[in-house]
């Protein structure tokens, strides 16, 4: 067994040391009626070319994204990666250190925590951000029990543009809670969030790009909210739409979280992500996560420590902020090597392409007879409105190796309203040869 | 690095002038110290958006984002890199995180693209291969801890935690008992366990765990009253003992009405040799990052599913993966589910790969050995240190890990923490310290199956040496260590009175440097 | 590491006590001393041969191989590793090595199972895409040296050489004139040159240098006689100089009925800015580990295409592609061929594929900007030091490389090596020392376009400081040097004297341990 | 140009220091008809994920030896080769490093390259090895000229069993020499060679198994070589067989050369690969290439250094031995790994498997009606003669996706006696039904 560095005379001598006579000895806690009482009937061990081969097959019987023409989005984005990232996490000090308590021997990790946080607090204009979340769904759900925390108030309000999957994970967090309001779906961007706020709102949530691809106009919400004393949450599930779009800091958003699986990380069906969360420097301390601080060492050296943990459940207990413990490390080093890469001028690059691509590709969908975009503002997702239910539509297109986007009743199930609808999204790997082929067998689908 | 009084570099990589100073490790600067906001290591057509659909929203504000081109930022993250300790290139021997061996065959399994290139809202019918995936890893979970249902999504052993008590809650609700609000913790209970009750409105009962370091089943009994919801037992247990009254605990709780939540966080010391279903618990998370080897990444991400009894398998949330007509059925709704999701798309994906890869590679046969084996390491560290550090817990052979107390070191002037540091300047990873919180100045080393005899040899003479020093009193190696690694001890106090939480330009700084 | 007077380690991973001692760079012991021939890192059925058809001759004797199961040999080589210098990790900047960026997209595309997982002899029409490969990268490698065929297949720069000057000797013989058995070497050629020469049994004869450190046509002409069959030139000069008569000397070389073979190891200086076929070179191999990014792996694999003028190009070795009937045709054989072929199969393919992606990448406008780039670089070097330091041959620009002689040194009791060792101390890998051999005690630095401006300030600023010391009499410094690294200087002259090439049990010494 | 560190301004700045007007001013010694004189023509610079799509369009137009049933060897063989070994080889540390000139910062390429010594020495029976050459058949060529500088006698035999291509590049490296006899091909494993040695032999070469697969009695050639002054020269293409056949250094050999390919390298279409030699210590200063060897530092630690270089060209010029200089580290380093990985345990295991599979397959080609097997002898490679010219069916197979092994004719075109000949191997990558494929299909072809 490849992984299992004993011989079994080895095994004999330590037993020897140890003065047991054999390894179920070591057992002996165990109720006998549980110990080794059955038969698992798994299979055995494998050579690692039968495990790749396994592996393999069960991947071959997958369509990749790059194996045609794709435009699904909806909170998860297929951008390139390049390859130093993917290469750089995979070095054995990045992939297999611990979490980094012991900061004299975990400066590199911690540095990189420090330059992320920067770069985090940086696109989204806010004072500070954290060493990460599991993703931007339930940093959502962690962003609205720190408001509360923060205002002491309870009531909560999700934009009917908050992607439905944050907001059944807002709802799975806060339980039945009365005060939890949920507007309902706005396909065409209408908001009525800014009615529902009052003096015992805690915070409103509004994504922008919204679901449906919207911009949502964050100056007068933040307005509007700050006046009853309540707070903005910010939601974006599509960072690179920072590098075009005004940073939700400078229009008073009080704390910002998105997904941050854009900039480093791969599509993965769905995980690992990352979770970015930024806020104000006076709610620090009750921020969720992680933080890297730094300091200097023994000899007046600059280093970096994980710090403020008595937010943390490892200090505090049941008094913590949040449960959270392992987040997403190495995906935040994959962000902040691509970041990094990027830099101010290959992001904002990024950025528009992205946008110009997804200008291509509305336009191209307006063309398409029986079609109608519903998007006046994008960035690089927009929703259409089909003749014909989009699920079926979109499979028959899938059939003809096109992902032509994400059916909204796949998330919103039994919405007679919006059963015709499908999310694209458009990134600077769509082709112009890829929009023809959508456009030229959506024709001939809808024909 | 020579740093001038404000801390900043005084220039590119320069080689630490102190007894930490090595040629090939040298300092390196703050990657917004290298770069500037035109360099950029990504080539892109540069695009005119001649009729953008920003609607006004675009961008007014600088992000003064630093940028570095793509031999700067090799050489950066390279560079960081070489600063870290990993299991990669040390023993990690940190009690209750199973440091093991982490397979690259999985991390390249992980990347093909029929897995690392789909989307979680594609079409079903065609990422059928994915669904197969999730489905036989609920298989080996299953399996291996004989209970009913698996809830993979968690995104890590907190939030499995949180999965698995949320299950409890609605199952308390729908049985009537949405007033049970107590949930029972043993004070040397991991800190999630504790947050996690918490954060979903629970009182944190402690319960006392005996001399011996394991739960007294009388001791439950007496905690337990209507208002009691659930228990939230680890086990083996942090100290890392069995709980030899687990069954009788499962039962009494149950008597109660109440659930079982085992933090399964520990069961890399059982899988494929006891099966935690056969013990009564209910709901239980397994840290994929642990126990099935995908790598820590220097703090996640990790994989936290849950596996659930019978009572509580009604109760997990979406989505999950059945058999349906056509091929494998993704459920992602279910009407009036008391439960929803916990997070958006499927989780971790990524790390379903590895560790179903991990699996197939140790076997069912292979699990059971590396299970055993890392049992056999432990008690092996044990029996070779016991004679001069101290047990707390001697009774019982121990599990996967070792625990000392800091009695041993009393006189001498040196912590727990001094102790670990100096281990730092013999090139090992301290083991995990102050935790568990029921012993006085705990050193929890738990070395895995992945360490070999001699290595395991190496470390016990290590300790030795350092512990007949520390005994001999040479205090000073211990408190001035480390002094051999890129820094010496840092200073926590300061990082938290005056938290310097991102870089800001030295002009920007309220006070300018000098 | 501990060592016994035999120079065995005492343990595993034990943290150097000098002051070379770092906690992250543990010395590691030979494999041998960790393995043995029961431990394996590889599963494999073990199968029944009842009826083996090896005919009596299979192996008797033992293997005694030592094997390490895999997270032993992960930790092996992850510890091994951190003991080097690399481009990642810090400047290089040998002299004549081009030890520039290698990105890693190169290394991705080289992996592809479509270029990595094919056979040299599987039909050609199941590999249309690896000839088309070959194909583009040949179409670059003509037009960057506008020249009329290349022949892909050398291994590596010498390899080239060998192949180029097989090539002059065909072309020679062809024209009857077989006696010519002299090829001509200036004192500056890199040891490959004559050593190739010599190896087809031509006689060098070595071609005086101007003060200037460029070769004089004049002095070229007078050398040139009937017998000589060839000159071989590196240019630009490994004093990293353009030859500023190349044109001249080309002319006299093929009115003497020669041959100019051109070493093209420095075509980094050159490329998309001049194109040797225009200097009327005949034949120039290219090492796609220096110019076009291919890693050098710690000494290899290399790939060294050459490149042929019209005049040679009937001279060249199978095999090559070009276009047939039903798509490219892979030319394996050709009757009556002169040069047969220099190696099995196709030559490095692995190393085309990265070098294709790298010219992609860069684009004619970016090679043409980082030979620029390199040549910026190295007369910044020069600028900036060669105040301090001695110049000897300041006529001229430098081209990538500058050269500095040791006569700054004279005084100080410290010698090159000296001064490069302690270049270690400061991270900095040492330049290349003595070589040239035409200068004195020379230092050759060639920093690529790799480096950025902030990095060359760093290094200016170290060559200058320890410069600035040296002259102050600090010899111990640099005779000591290095202090930092893994390993103080080692005894050369006890290897080469006593060698010990390979690991013997220690009870299999003829003297065993103490 | 994400490559290359200056900005603009960084250069002109720089320029400014040096004191140049203009880069070409830097260019100055160029004759001005030379510089930049021309247009290249060639595409600018590319995005990296437009390269990417450039290159994997042009990789999939190849039928990779995963696609389908794989039989061809012929000197370069399929192996598994477990990620660890390319995962650690891409480790900045040890690609991106230079040959290991500078001892006190390259103990990691030095303790491997002493490793791997003892390795290739420990496979082969032999005294010492190098750190490596070029592949076998470069390896192969170097030999003859060792062994002739080691008896100063002129003579060389190649036997008909060596490798076609081994064969071209001894003759090559030997041009038009008289002295240099290749014997004609020996398909069904005949020789003759021991007749040739005579008083001026300096050398015969024999491969094992050869080039048809076939295992050669070394024993009996060393004791003929020996008996007139001569060397033995074992040459072997497929280093896996070295776990089940006898080591050459036991059976007489003088000089050993191998493709290692097989161990820790990847087809690559026939290149990087591996060349191994290893010879008596008495021969080492003869000996070309690198040695790696053990000595102490000023401290007294042990540490290895390359060493005996006045045999190379970078010391002695043109007295070299060779000029080689760049040779095969990274294989080396890949090599080593595997080898290290396997053990002796393992590396008698996966020999067995490879005979195991090649005996299956041996029986499988036996039953296909018109089918002869040629070999009586074979460790993962053989021979057959089929009833059609061998070329013209194995393209036939290829179009059924089966690559079916090497046709003899196209590395001996012309050679009647061969036309009709395949080579194909088995490795522990071919599975039954791999085999069953390719018996089913060729009893098609040829019915
Ligand atoms: C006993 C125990 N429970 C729970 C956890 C939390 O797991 P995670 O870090 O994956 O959230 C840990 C992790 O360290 C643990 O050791
Ligand atoms: C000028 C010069 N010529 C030839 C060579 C030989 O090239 P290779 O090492 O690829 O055989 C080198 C390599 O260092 C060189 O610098």
């Amino acid at each position: 067994m490849r992984y299992l560095p004993h011989s079994e005379h080895e095994r004999a001598d330590m037993l020897g040391v140890i003065g047991a006579a054999d390894i179920d000895a070591l057992f002996s806690a165990v109720p006998k009626s549980a110990l080794k009482s059955f038969d698992l009937g798994l299979p055995a061990h494998q050579p690692e070319f039968l495990v790749e081969a396994h592996m393999r097959a069960l991947a071959a019987k997958n369509h990749a994204a790059g194996d045609g023409p794709f435009f699904v989005g909806a909170g998860a984005y297929r951008h390139h990666v390049p390859a130093t990232v993917d290469h750089l996490i995979q070095r054995s000090e990045w992939l297999t250190a611990y979490t980094p308590y012991q900061p004299e021997i975990s400066q590199g990790t911690l540095q990189m925590l420090f330059e992320f946080q920067t770069q985090v607090a940086k696109i989204m204009g806010m004072d500070v951000a954290n060493a990460s979340l599991y993703d931007g769904s339930t940093g959502t759900a962690e962003a609205v029990l720190m408001a509360r925390r923060l205002t002491k108030k309870h009531k909560i309000v999700l934009s009917g543009g908050l992607h439905p999957h944050y907001r059944d994970v807002v709802k799975a967090y806060l339980k039945d809670d009365p005060d939890l309001i949920c507007l309902s779906p706005s396909p065409e961007g209408q908001g009525d969030i800014l009615q529902q706020i009052d003096g015992n709102t805690a915070a409103i949530v509004i994504q922008t790009p919204d679901f449906y691809g919207h911009l949502r106009d964050l100056k007068s919400a933040a307005e509007a909210a700050h006046a009853q004393g309540a707070l903005l949450i910010v939601v974006v599930t599509e960072v690179v739409s920072l590098g075009l779009l005004e940073a939700p800091g400078a229009l008073g958003a009080d704390i910002v979280v998105a997904e941050g699986q854009s900039i480093g990380n791969a599509l993965n069906f769905g995980g690992p992500y990352l979770g970015l969360m930024a806020t104000r420097k006076e709610f620090i301390r009750q921020m969720p996560g992680r933080l890297c601080g730094e300091t200097v060492d023994a000899d007046g050296n600059r280093g970096f420590v994980l710090t403020l943990s008595t937010r943390e459940q490892h200090i505090r207990r049941e008094k913590a902020t949040s449960n959270i413990c392992t987040n997403s490390g190495l995906c935040a080093l994959a962000f902040s090597i691509h970041m990094g890469l990027l830099g101010e001028a290959g992001f904002v690059r990024l950025a528009r392409l992205n946008h110009f691509n997804a200008i291509k590709l509305a336009d191209a969908l307006a063309g398409v007879p029986g079609v109608d975009v519903l998007n006046k503002t994008f960035f690089n997702e927009m929703t259409i409105r089909t003749p014909q239910p989009a699920a079926g539509l979109v499979e028959r297109l899938a059939r003809r190796c096109i992902l032509a986007g994400v059916p909204v009743s796949r998330l919103l199930p039994g919405d007679a309203t919006v059963e015709n609808l499908i999310i694209l999204a458009a990134t600077e790997l769509t082709t112009d040869a890829d929009i023809a082929a959508l456009a030229a067998a959506l024709t001939e689908e809808l024909a | 690095m020579s740093m001038n009084t404000q801390g900043r570099p005084t220039g590119v990589g320069t080689v630490g002038t102190g007894a930490s100073g090595s040629a090939l490790i040298p300092d390196e600067p703050l990657l917004f110290e290298i770069g500037d906001t035109e360099h950029s290591g990504v080539d892109l057509p540069e695009v005119t958006l001649s009729n953008d659909r920003l609607g006004g929203f675009g961008r007014k504000t600088k992000l003064d984002l630093a940028g570095l081109t793509e031999p700067e930022a090799m050489r950066h993250y390279v560079r960081l890199s070489r600063m870290n300790h990993s299991i990669d290139s040390g023993m990690y021997p940190l009690g209750s995180c199973t440091m093991k061996h982490n397979p690259r065959l999985n991390e390249k399994m992980a990347r093909l693209p029929g897995f690392s290139d789909i989307h979680p809202l594609q079409p079903v019918s065609t990422v059928q291969g994915a669904l197969d995936m999730m489905n036989q890893l609920s298989h080996w979970l299953l399996t291996l801890t004989n209970t009913a249902a698996v809830a993979l999504s968690p995104k890590a052993g907190a939030h499995g935690e949180l999965l698995g008590m949320m299950a409890i809650k609605a199952a308390q609700e729908a049985r009537g008992q949405a007033h049970r609000n107590v949930v029972l913790v043993p004070d040397s209970a991991h800190g999630t366990n504790p947050a996690t009750a918490a954060f979903l409105g629970y009182l944190v009962k402690s319960v006392p765990a005996r001399e011996d370091g394991t739960v007294d089943v009388e001791a439950v009994k007496a905690a337990l009253s209507p208002d009691v919801a659930a228990i939230m037992l680890t086990n083996p247990n942090t100290c890392g003992l069995f709980e030899p009254q687990v069954i009788e605990i499962a039962k009494a709780v149950h008597d109660a009405g109440a659930f079982f939540y085992c933090d399964g966080a520990n069961f890399n010391a059982i899988m494929g040799v006891v099966r935690p279903g056969d013990l009564g618990i209910d709901a239980m998370h397994i840290n994929l990052h642990k126990t099935f080897s995908t790598p820590h990444g220097g703090g996640g991400p990790g994989a936290g599913p849950v596996v659930l009894s019978e009572a509580l398998a009604p109760f997990a949330p979406v989505p999950f993966v059945r058999k349906g007509a056509d091929g494998l059925e993704l459920v992602e709704h279910i009407e009036g589910s008391a439960l929803g999701r916990v997070t958006a798309f499927h989780g971790q994906m990524g790390m379903y790969v590895r560790a179903l890869t991990y699996m197939l590679s140790h076997g069912g046969d292979g699990l059971a050995q590396a299970a055993q084996d890392a049992v056999l390491n432990a008690n092996y560290i044990k029996a070779r240190l016991q004679h001069i550090f101290s047990v707390p817990f001697p009774d019982y052979p121990t599990m996967h890990e070792a625990l000392f107390d800091d009695s041993f070191l009393k006189e001498t002037g040196v912590s727990t923490l001094d102790f670990a540091k100096a281990l730092i300047d013999e090139g090992f990873h301290p083991m995990t310290m102050y935790f568990p919180l029921v012993v006085h100045g705990a050193m929890l080393i738990e070395p895995t199956e992945s360490e070999s005899k001699q290595t395991l040899d190496r470390f016990c003479a290590v300790m030795a040496e350092l512990a007949n020093d520390a005994l001999a009193g040479n205090k000073e190696r211990f408190t001035s260590a480390p002094t051999k690694a890129p820094r010496r001890r840092l200073d926590e106090t300061r990082a938290a009175r005056q938290p310097v939480l991102k870089w800001e330009k030295p002009a920007d700084l309220p006070q300018a440097a000098e």
